[in-house]
Parts: structure tokens; sequence; C-alpha cells
């Protein structure tokens, strides 16, 4: 089984060491071998998931020793990494696919497909991982990938700027996750996943606070949540296929799965913490999202709306929940972020939907595919994502009712800015030359739309689904059947999306070249707009206080350090040779006297004249 | 004599003896002085490689040993003593993959007056692999002078922007590091009563009658001012950035990738295992000193505009955190302070030979006015982007580990976990200048001064003659982070011995929270007792051994 | 011998020493400065005598021996110097022999 | 002897005053002493000085008085005085506990490590070539330097002289 395990790992790793080392010219060899190698991960975890008869296999040999330290590398496959490992290696795999046709004409495929590999092969490092240490390390490697890969239009320099922010922002979160990694090794003397269970379950007094809050903070970077989203919606510069991977379906969700791996750290003030944490941001990004013009950016404040709704789920102490909800998005998120790079080929790069309109017509496989989509996000009775929403909104109702308002309140602005994505973007008139000359692409795209399609449909019918896949989200789930309310929240979930449906129908049936809501609701619109000003107050940062700090600094260690402490003894010591110099005038008398005084002095003191 | 001693001793005289035919204008032409050099710099690389795969990680003290007790000094204590241990064994195999990438780019550098050139890098390179050869502190150091004065001469004569007077400051400033050392090592021969002069006898001697502790914070205190100016630890590092900046490539490389090393192997490998409570007595104040390296230094550096310069600050920062692995006190933190001198030697290197190819494309090291430059230069961006994120400490390369190894260790003590806090604080710092210099030299369009300079002189992509030097520091770095355990086995099983004493020190001086049943039960001034409480609690153990 | 003790030779030795140093100082002929230096050189030697008389040790008359003989070579080489000095300068008068300054 | 200006009466009162030197030392019993000092002081070093005195023909000192030499010389009796006041206070003048003259002991050079006072030419010479072996090489070797060096000086002299 190791094996197989670690095939799945090297492999990805392997076909980008191909491709850098032979292949960088030859892109589209090294696109066929990308394919084939997402399409091995997807049989080897296939492999993984059902040969397991459902038990929690371990493997693990050392990686590094250093006094005491022990690192180990090993694998933990229990449930939840079989799902995530699904989801990863389906939703890669699809994803592959898809760039092959999206990516057709680019200039860089070796680099694109190379960095894919790499990512996928980071990825699966974080699903198989059994420790915190080696967590932190293929967590950094995602970051790297996706930093290469945001970059990929290396020429623009949105992409360079977008590229570099996520990285840091990403290591702003970092640094918490490592600390907190520090300081449970030293609070249990162990960074294993199992093991750390089986002390917490022996001891909780363990646990602190700050430890889980510590942890989290790599969520809080990876996931994009509050403060660090900023980088996700600029993320949004690298190619599509990219976005709907690693910024929507995968890597963001990887936040997610971190937490579930660790859920046994977070005190209960922690959790609720989280909980708030992600249903404001469920709504802050919702309100951001409905002013936004590029179809991408839409779609990623959807996906930091989502991310806060897992982290809410989490927050309320219903992890599996929050899994659910993260295959769930996968699959629907997945499929609207290609569903928008099929528009995006279509209309040549053109991202603004008020430039679309009336591409029902033209690409209606795409069409159809993005309305899945859209209901399936909203939370539509009985597609997917109705399911996982609605039992997060229920817990919440049941649990904690300020985190359910903040989080109703999303949902119903979820169903509003997705149907005006869609209006705007499908119904109606072309308003631009470009998508007036758009049409369906071809097979290579669509065929992935179709798949995820009909996986946003079905894949909230949990009882269908293998039971090796969803074993982890089944007792949480049965705790969420087993709470009260449900009718009145069948009621209020379908009240939500209905009145969604018809607020965008009303405001963005018609739509010219400007926002209606920037006509009508001009401060609305504005302050929305304004993303409360994270962005300015982080460029303020950077600008203002990081930047002139460091000058400042710079400064004064030439002012203090290379001036007064090295060129200041430079200078004392002159000063001295300045004062010898004028003790030797040359003449031969005044030597004779200077011995003299010496002499005088040497005596002197030799009497005790000085008080010796 | 088996041929891994005569390796080990061919790794200094090879160049040694290359360096002095060189100097003696043998052979008399160019091309002649350059197969020479192929073959000092190529016989250290394979000596080295063959040595880090021959060490026998299971016995303990020094391998290939070389012994000539009778050198004339013998009442100075003074040994003819060549050997290499778990902590020397990587270092040395570094300086060899260093040293080749470097002469390699020397030898293809078609400076003025090559021989010269060459015959002062083969006399270096010899020092640099005698430094880490050497068992006797004596020879130590003078290896460690034959590497430093060709440093200051090839700075003069060779040196970019004005190079005489920071080849008079760096001077200065390393002879007075060195200085300062000498004396602290003087004081060790003085002052203990030992056979040899060299560590295991020097131990033995102060096992058997221990030493004040005053004296041993004296004698510290001496070793660690001279070694810290030659390690350019905070406020003493302002020659660093400005040397490397004027230096010529393979100078930067040698001095900043491996003789640099030498300050801290000498007080992780001898003065803090001899001097413990020295060294603990120490740790406050360097902890601090280490912060600044990496906090205020971290800063400047995101200041800096010129490449080279940012990368030589970059350089004095990442020492830092070897300090801040030294100043710990434990085997923990010191061992991964190696594994991390191992990686920074490497990262550092390829760093500065990636800003002399870019320099040469571009014409400039100013980084506003670059930009764009991936398009033209893929394999030059990949690797420099490899490099710059080896230096930033991203898994997969061996800085990584060094990283992990000193933030873990100063988590240990609760006292240091503020430092903990703030020294991470570099891992953003570094990510903001490394990718900052990515972004502005390799990505987005090229500058209006780029494109006028293009004119001249199309820019050209890596050639095979510079792939090589750049390819086989990075490989090493590669494989440094995937099997970590290749380097860190050694070192922690030499470390562990040596730092037995400090870790019980060290100890003694806190109470870990977690692993002692209370405070009250233990009486902190006694070692004994702390331990034998620390092996009745069930919690110290990592549990991993079920 | 019983009127003059031990303390009178020093005081001579040290008043010779001291005429020594005065001559040293104020003439500017080389060539008595030259002589005020043995002056003093014998002040020392007499009182070197007296203690290895008082102390009934040899060690200190030994050293007058040596004293002499580096006296000798020092006025040897000294007149020397003088000789070429003043062939050059035509003078044997320190102030007229400065160098280094005006 | 300081306060003639012209150099030849100063020689004279050197002479006068070595060979009183002499005479202390006689005091002194150091006889072997006083004879060298006679003959290396006032036989030949005295010579060399006349005839150095004869050779460059040196009148006395400018008679021209200008406020340095007053003031230096005015210094120099002042330190004099302080020089000679020191001294006697070191002297310990006065203080009976110094020392007396105690009788000279025969026989053996040798008291244990320290060499005995004595007035015999014997135990000097054994003083020389055993304990001061090494000094007086080296004084030796001194004097050939010091005879090197003064034809080597006055032979570049003359060839200076001769380019002139």
């Amino acid at each position: 089984m190791e094996t197989v395990a670690f095939s799945i790992l090297l492999l990805p790793l392997l076909s980008a060491l191909i491709t850098l080392l032979f292949l960088r010219k030859s892109g589209n060899i090294a696109a066929l071998l990308s394919v084939a190698t997402s399409g091995g991960i997807l049989v080897f975890a296939l492999y993984l998931i059902f040969n397991g008869e459902n038990e929690v296999y371990t493997w693990q040999t050392t990686w590094m020793k250093m006094s005491g330290w022990e690192l180990s590398f090993g694998f933990l496959i229990d449930a939840p990494a079989r799902l995530l490992l699904f989801v990863v290696s389906f939703v890669g795999f699809l994803i592959h696919v898809f760039s092959l046709g999206y990516m057709a004409d680019d200039d860089a495929k070796a680099r694109y497909f190379g960095g894919l590999s790499i990512f996928m092969f980071s990825m699966i490092g974080i699903t198989l991982a059994d420790n915190l240490i080696m967590i932190f390390v293929f967590w950094e490697l995602v970051g790297f990938s996706s930093y290469l890969l945001i970059a990929h239009y290396l020429t623009t320099d949105e992409a360079a700027q977008a590229s570099k922010k996520a990285f840091i922002v990403n290591r702003v979160g970092d640094f918490g996750f490592l600390i907190g990694i520090v300081l449970t090794y030293w609070a249990f003397g162990t960074v294993n996943l199992l093991e750390l269970a089986d002390l917490v379950d022996f001891d909780p007094s363990l646990v602190t606070t700050f430890l889980g809050l510590a942890l989290a903070c790599g969520f809080i970077g990876k996931s994009a949540q509050f403060p660090l989203h900023v980088w996700l919606p600029d993320a949004m510069a690298g190619p599509t296929p990219v976005s709907a991977l690693i910024h929507a379906a995968t890597m963001v969700a990887a936040g997610i799965y971190l937490l579930l791996r660790i859920d046994f750290m977070f005190t209960p003030q922690s959790l609720s913490l989280l909980a708030i944490l992600g249903a404001s941001m469920g709504l802050y990004a919702g309100f951001c999202a409905l002013v936004q013009r590029d179809i991408k950016k839409i779609l990623a404040y959807s996906t930091l709306s989502q991310l806060g709704y897992m982290a809410a789920a989490f927050g309320l102490g219903m992890p599996g929940i929050a899994l659910f909800h993260l295959m769930t998005h996968a699959f629907f998120k997945a499929l609207m972020f290609l569903g928008s790079g099929s528009v995006i080929h279509a209309c040549h790069h053109e991202q603004d939907i008020f430039k679309y309109g009336g591409l029902r017509k033209k690409m209606p496989i795409t069409a159809i595919t993005f309305l899945v989509g859209v209901l399936a996000i909203s939370g539509v009775n009985f597609l997917s994502g109705y399911f996982s929403k609605d039992a997060i909104l229920l817990s919440a109702y049941n649990l904690n009712m300020p985190v359910f308002i903040l989080l109703y309140a999303g949902a119903i602005l979820t169903a509003i800015y997705m149907f005006r994505l869609y209006f705007i973007t499908f119904e109606g008139q072309a308003r631009s030359e470009k998508a007036s000359q758009a049409h369906e692409n071809g097979s290579l795209m669509t065929g992935p739309l179709i798949l995820l399609a009909f996986l946003s449909i079905f894949a909230g019918y949990h009882s269908f689904l293998p039971l090796a896949i969803v074993e982890s989200l089944i007792p949480d789930i049965e705790r969420v059947a087993a709470m009260p309310n449900h009718l009145w929240m069948i009621v209020l979930g379908t009240f939500a999306w209905v009145a969604g449906v018809i607020t965008a129908k009303s405001f963005y049936g018609r739509v010219g070249d400007v926002d209606p809501l920037a006509q009508k609701l001009p401060t609305f619109y504005a302050l929305c707009r304004s993303k409360l000003f994270f962005d300015q107050i982080y460029s303020f940062y950077i600008k203002q206080i990081q930047d002139p700090a460091a000058r400042f600094i710079e400064v004064m260690e030439l002012l203090f350090i290379s001036g007064l402490m090295v060129r200041g003894s430079a200078g004392v010591t002159a000063l001295f040779a300045l004062l010898g110099k004028n003790c030797y005038i040359g003449k031969i008398h005044a030597y004779a006297f200077w011995f003299v005084g010496g002499t005088i002095g040497f005596l002197a003191y030799a009497l005790g004249i000085f008080g010796n | 004599m088996n041929l891994d001693q005569i390796l080990l001793l061919g790794s200094i005289i090879v160049p040694a003896f290359a360096s002095i035919l060189l100097f003696a204008g043998i052979g008399g032409s160019d091309s002649f002085a350059k197969k020479l050099a192929y073959i000092g710099f190529g016989f250290p690389f394979i000596a080295g490689i063959v040595l880090f795969l021959h060490f026998d990680e299971t016995k303990s003290g020094y391998c290939f040993e070389i012994f000539h007790p009778r050198m004339g000094l013998q009442e100075l204590k003074i040994t003819f003593h060549l050997g290499l241990n778990g902590v020397s064994s990587p270092l040395f195999a570094m300086a060899g993959v260093v040293g080749l990438a470097a002469g390699l780019t020397a030898i293809r550098s078609g400076a003025e007056r090559v021989r010269l050139y060459l015959a002062l890098l083969l006399t270096m390179q010899s020092g640099l692999m005698g430094l880490f050869a050497s068992v006797d502190l004596f020879f130590y150091y003078l290896f460690h002078e034959f590497a430093l004065i060709p440093t200051f001469i090839m700075i003069g004569l060779w040196g970019g922007r004005d190079r005489r007077s920071v080849a008079l400051e760096i001077t200065i400033y390393l002879t007075l590091g060195a200085l300062l050392s000498l004396g602290g090592l003087v004081a060790l021969n003085v002052m203990v009563d030992a056979e040899k002069f060299d560590f295991p006898a020097l131990s033995e001697a102060l096992a058997s009658t221990a030493m004040l502790e005053s004296t041993q914070s004296k004698i510290f205190g001496l070793l660690l001012l001279g070694f810290g100016i030659l390690v350019a630890l905070f406020p003493f590092h302002t020659w660093a950035a400005k040397g490397y900046e004027a230096a010529p490539t393979s100078v930067s490389m040698l001095h900043a990738g491996v003789l640099k090393k030498f300050g801290l192997y000498g007080l992780i490998q001898i003065a803090a295992p001899l001097l413990p409570e020295g060294a603990l007595a120490w740790s406050p104040l360097l902890l601090w000193l280490a912060l600044g390296n990496v906090l205020i230094v971290g800063f400047v550096t995101i200041a800096q505009t010129n490449l080279k310069s940012m990368v030589g600050y970059g350089s004095v920062m990442h020492m830092g955190y070897c300090f801040l692995g030294l100043a710990v006190c434990s085997s923990l933190g010191a061992g991964s302070a190696v594994m991390l001198m191992v990686a920074h030697g490497l990262s550092v290197a390829l760093m500065f030979l990636l800003t002399n190819y870019i320099q040469k494309r571009s014409g400039t090291f100013e980084m506003n006015e670059m930009g764009g430059l991936a398009t033209k230069t893929p394999i030059l961006a990949c690797f420099f982007v490899a490099a710059s994120l080896a230096t930033i400490g991203l898994p997969g390369f061996g800085n990584f580990w060094g990283e992990f190894g000193v933030f873990l260790s100063l988590g240990e003590n609760p006292d240091h976990r503020l430092f903990l806090g703030l020294a991470a604080l570099g891992i953003i710092i570094s990510a903001v200048f490394g990718l900052r210099a990515v972004a502005k030299i390799f990505f987005g369009t090229s500058s209006e001064e780029l494109n006028e300079y293009e004119k001249d002189k199309p820019i050209l992509d890596l050639k095979p003659s510079e792939i090589i030097p750049a390819g086989i520091i990075l490989s090493a770095l590669l494989f440094l982070g995937l099997w970590p355990r290749g380097v860190s086995d050694r070192i922690d099983h030499e470390i562990s011995t040596r730092y037995e004493k400090i870790d019980l020190a060290a100890l003694s001086q806190f109470t870990p929270a977690c692993c002692l049943p209370s405070p009250s039960d233990v009486d902190l001034d006694n070692n004994q007792s702390s331990l034998d409480s620390l092996e009745k609690s069930p919690e110290i153990q990592p549990i991993s051994d079920h | 011998m019983e009127t003059v003790s031990p303390q009178h030779f020093l005081v001579l030795a040290f008043l010779l020493f001291a005429v020594g140093f005065l001559g040293v100082v104020i003439r500017r002929n080389l060539l008595l400065v030259l002589m005020s230096l043995e002056l003093m050189l014998n002040g020392v030697n007499v009182a070197l005598v007296s203690f290895s008389r008082t102390s009934l040790n040899l060690d200190g008359s030994l050293f007058v021996f040596f004293i002499m003989t580096v006296a000798a070579t020092e006025v040897a080489v000294g007149l020397a110097l003088l000789v070429a000095l003043y062939k050059k300068r035509q003078s044997v008068f320190s102030e007229d022999i400065s160098l280094l300054k005006n | 002897m300081i306060a003639s200006r012209h150099p030849v009466p100063a020689a004279l009162f050197m002479i006068i005053s070595l060979v009183s030197v002499a005479a202390l030392f006689v005091l002194l019993e150091a006889f072997f002493l006083a004879v060298l000092q006679v003959l290396v002081y006032a036989g030949a070093v005295m010579v060399l000085f006349l005839f150095i005195i004869m050779l460059l023909d040196v009148g006395p000192e400018g008679g021209k008085v200008s406020r340095i030499k007053v003031l230096s010389g005015l210094a120099g009796c002042l330190s004099f005085g302080i020089l000679v006041v020191l001294l006697l206070q070191f002297s310990g003048i006065g203080n009976a506990e110094v020392g007396s003259w105690q009788p000279i002991q025969t026989g053996e050079p040798v008291n244990g490590d320290s060499l005995l006072f004595s007035t015999s030419l014997k135990n000097f010479g054994y003083g020389l070539f055993t304990k001061y072996m090494l000094p007086i090489q080296v004084a030796g070797f001194l004097l050939l330097a010091a005879m090197v060096g003064v034809i080597v000086l006055s032979k570049k002299s003359l060839s200076t002289g001769e380019a002139e």
C-alpha cells in the first residue's frame, strides 16, 4: 500500500521534473504527460480509496532526526483523507483535461503543466501527511506552486504583483502556523496527528486557546479568511483552470482540511471565534461579490464566502459538515470556474461581465452547466449545495443564533450575486463585439463541464456515494439529521434562493454597460466596491510604513553602525593621531624634555606621590 | 594511508600545489593555467563527495584521521591532525561543491591576469578544505588565514566599485576578528592543561578539572566577539554587504558561502561544547544580537535596490538564524544551525553566481533597471526563482530544515518563546525581499534602460558552461532538502555527544512547563535531580516510539 | 670610611646623573650632549657599584662592565654619525639639523 | 663641565670628573673597574672626543639669546631641580637603616646562587665567563658591529662627499 501511496505522491513530481529537464521546448508533449499523470493519480487514488477496506492506514519512516526531535515521513489515510484524495484527484484530472483545450494556444504550456504537476504533488502530500510538520512542508509547497501558476502570464504587472502578494500573505499565515507547530511539539512532545489525538483524548487540559488559534493561522492564510483574504481575488490573474483547481476547489479548501485534521486542538472559545469569523466572511465576501464586474473576481469572492461557511460549520463543532460542504463546493465551484474559463476563452479573454450578454444561445452547454452550478451554490432544493449548505444553516440555527443570522443573510446574498452573474452573462443581448462572436468550445472543455455538472447535482446524496469516500461525513450528518426545526429550515432555505432570484431578476434583468446598483444605490455600491478598504490599508502599510521603516532602518544603520561606530572609531583614532602629531615638533631638545617629564613622572609614581 | 586519507590530504595539497605552480609561473600559457585550475578545484570536489559518502555515521569522533604528533611545535601542544567528524563532513563536502562552482566561474570569467587570480583562488580553496579538515585548533586557524588573506588581495585587485576602501575596511574588520578569536584560542591553549590542542584532548582535560565559570565566560566572550565579527554578527555586519558587493563573484561565493562559516563552526563545534557555562552566560545577549541580524538587517535588505547588496545583506540576515541556533544552547539548536550553515553556504553561493549572470546580461545590478528577463532567459529565471525560494526557506531545499530546526529549538525554553515569535517574522521579511527581487528582475515588462542596453548586446539565455556550476549547487541544495537525513544523522550523532554537558546545564536553567511534574519539586541548582525527574516524567519522551 | 655612608655615594651618583641630564637638556652642541650622556652613565655606574658593594653581590659590578662596553660603542658610533652629519650640514648644533619640521 | 659653552674646556672638565669617578670606585674597593674607568673613559673615549673636536673645529655655541633658548634653559633648570629632589628622596638620605659597610668575604666566588663581591680579578672573571657568558658574547659582538658600523659610516660619508 505504501508503494501506491508513494507512487501517487511521486508521480506528479516525476512528471514535473521530466518537464523541467527535457520538455521545456515541447509544450504539447508536456501537456499530454501531465494529463496522463493526473489520470494515473486518479487511478491510484481510487485504488487507495477502495482498497483499504475503510480502515485507517498509516505508514512512516524517519525523514530527519536531530537530538530527540524525530521527524517522520508518513502517510495517514483515513476517512477525511480519502474524501479529499477523491476530490483532488478527480477535480484535478478534469481540470487537466480542460486545460488541454484552454491552454492550447499558450506559449508556455510546458511551464504551465509542470506547475500543475507540482501542485498535484504538494496537494496530495497535504492530503496524505501524517504529521503537522509534513503538512507544513507541503503547505508551503502548494503556496509555491500557486505562486508559480498565478505568475503564469508573467509579462503583466498584474500577475507579478498578484503572485508576490499571494505568497507573502500566505507566509504571514504560515508564520502563525509555524509557531503553532513549534509550541505544539513542545507541549505534546510529538506532532503526529494520531498521537496528538490520543494525547488530547487522554488529557484535554493540554489544549490551549492560543495553540489552536496559532495553528488556525495556517488555515486563515491558505483559505484566505479575514484578515488575510486579500490575496485570493488578486490571484485570479492566473489562468482560469488554475483558479478553478487551486483557488476554488482544492488548495484553499486545504485550510479546512487542516482544521479537520486537528479539530481536537480547539477549545470552545477558539471554535466560536472561528465560527464568527467564518460567518462574517460569508457575509462580507457576498457584499464584495455583488459589485464586481470581473467574472472571475465574482467567483473568487463567492469562494471566500463559501469558505466562510465551511469555517463557520467547523466552528460550530461540525467538521463533517464542513467537509461535506468542501466536497460539494469543490464540484460546483470548479464547474463555475471552468464555465467562466469557457466563456473567457470564447470571448478572447474578455472578463468584464457587462461586455457579455446573450451567451446562452451561442454556448448552450456552458450556459446550462453554469446554471447548474449557480443553482447548486444558491442552495436550490435537492441539488448538492442545498444539502450541505442547509446542514450548516440548520446547525447554526440550533447552536448559535448570531452565526445563523450572518450566514442566512449571506445565503440570500449568494443567490443574488450568482444570479446577477448568470443573468448578465448569459441572458439578454450581446453587449460587445467579442461576445457576439463567441461560440461553443470543443469537447475537451465541455466534457469536464458536463461531468462536474452531473456531480454538482448529485454529490449531495451522500448515501448514494461509496462509503469509502463519504465515511467521515456520516456522523456529523446524522447529528444534524437529529436536530429539530427541519421543516422550518426548508422553508427558510427556499425563501432565501427564491428571494435572491427575484431580486436579481428585477435588478439585473436588463442591463447596459453600467451596473444598475451603481445608479440606484450609489453609496451602498461605493461601500461594497471599497471592500472595507482592506487593500488600501495593506498597501498603506507597505508603502507608508514598511518601506519607509526599511529605509529608515537602513539610514539608521548607515548613520549609527557604519557612521558612528565604524567611522567614529576610525575618527577617534585619527583624533589621537592628531594630538600625538603635535608632540613631534622635530627638535631634539623637545624630545629630551618629554624624556625628563617621563622620568620625573615615573620617579614620582615610584615614590608614591600619586597616592599608591 | 588508505585511499580516503589520501583524498583528505590531497584535497588540501592539490589546490595548494596548483597555486604554487601558478605563482611560480610554471607552464606559461593561460590555457595550461586553466587546466591546472580544473584539477585544483576538481580534486577537492571529488574528495568532498567521496568522503561524504564514505563517512561512517555509526562511528563517533573523527574518521579518516591523519596524525603526526612531532611537528616541532609539540611543546605548544600543537600537532598535525586531520580528520572529519559529523559536523565537519557536510561542511567539507559543501566547501568542495561551492569551490568547484566558484572555480569554474573564475576559469570562465575572463578576468585580467587570470593566472594570478586563479592562483589566489586556489590558495583560498586549499585553506577552506584544510579548515574543515583540521582537528588541531592551531591548524584550523592557520588554514583560515590561508583562505582569508587572498580575499583581501582579490577584492583590492579585481573588485568592483570603490574596491580600495572596501578592501581596507574588510581587512581591518576581519583581521581584528581573527586576532580576537586567536586570542581566545590561545587563552584556551594556555588555560586548559591538555596534552594536545584539539577538541578531544581539551574536553578530556576539562572533564577532569573543571574551569571556573568566570574564566569560561571570558574566553567564550573573546571567541564570540572574534568569531562574531568574522561571521558578521550584528552590529559588526556592515563590512559584509559592502565587501560582497565589491568582491569578484568567485570570491563572494567562496567567502560568503564557505569561509564565513569558519566562525560559527568554531563556536558550535569547539567553543560552546568546551565552555558550556560561558556559552550559557552569553546566550541572552547573543539572542538579542542574532535577532538584530534577522530583523534589523532584514529590514535593511528590504530597502536595497541593488541586487548584489541585497544578496549580501540577505546572507547576513540568514546567518542570524545560525546564531539563534547557537544561542539557544541546546543540541537541537546547534545541530540545526549546522544544517542551516551547509544549506546557507550553498544557497548564498548560488545567489551570488546568478547575480553575476544577471549582471552580465543586463549590465547593471540595479533592480529597477531590469524587468521582464524571464521571457528572454527562462533557464536563468528558473534558477533564480529556485535560489531565492531556497533562501526564503521553502521546503524542498536544505535551508528549510535548518531554519525549522532553529525555530523548534527556540520553542523549547519558555523564556525563548518571545524570540521565536520575533525571529519567525524573518520568514515574512525574507519572502518580501526575495519575491520583490524576482518580480522586479524577471516579471513584468523590461525597463527602458534594459531596452537601451539590449540594442547593443542581445540578451541570451544561460550557456551550458554557466548551467553546470549553478546546477551542481542547486542539486546539492535539493539533495539536502529532499533527504535531510543524509546530513542530519551524522550531525546529530556528533552534536548530541558534544552538547551533552550543555544540554544538561541549559535544562537546569529552566523548567519545561509541560515536562516536569511541578516546578517546586525540582531543585533548580542541581542538574542531577532535575535530570532524574525528567527521566521519571512520562511525557518527555516523544511518543512516536509506540 | 666610617663617616662616608653608602647613602653619600648614592647622592653623589644621583647628582652626577642629574647634572648629566641638565647637560643633555640645555646644551645645543651635540658633542657636549654626547659627553653629558657619558656623565649620566657614569652616575649610574657609581650607583651600581655602591649597591654592589653594599649588598656584597658582584652582579652590579659586572653590569658596570657591560655598561662601559656599551658606552664605548655608543660614543664611537655617535661620533661617527656626528662627523657624517657635520660633513653634510657643516654644523653640530641641534637646532640646525631638524629635518622633520621647520 | 656643562656650564662651559666651548667644547674643549668642557672635555677637560669631563676628564676630571671621570677620573674622580675612578677614584670613587677605588673607595668602593672596585679596583678593576677603577682601572677600566681610567683606561676606557679617560684614555680612549675622551681622546676620541678631543680628536673629533679638533677635526670639526667647533666653536662655542652661538651667542644669540632667543626667547626659546631662555625658556628651554629655565625649563631645564626647573626639571633639574625636580629631578634632584626626587632622586635625593629616593636615596633615602638620613635613613640609617638603608645600609652600612660590611667586610668583604673572601674565598669561593659563589655563595648559593649569587656571586660574592670581591676585590680579586679572578672572581670578576669567573662571574663574567660563567653567569654572564651570553651577555659577554653579545657585548663582543656589539663591539664588532660598532666597529663595522663606524667604518661604513665614515666610508659612506666619504663617497657622498666625493659626489658633491
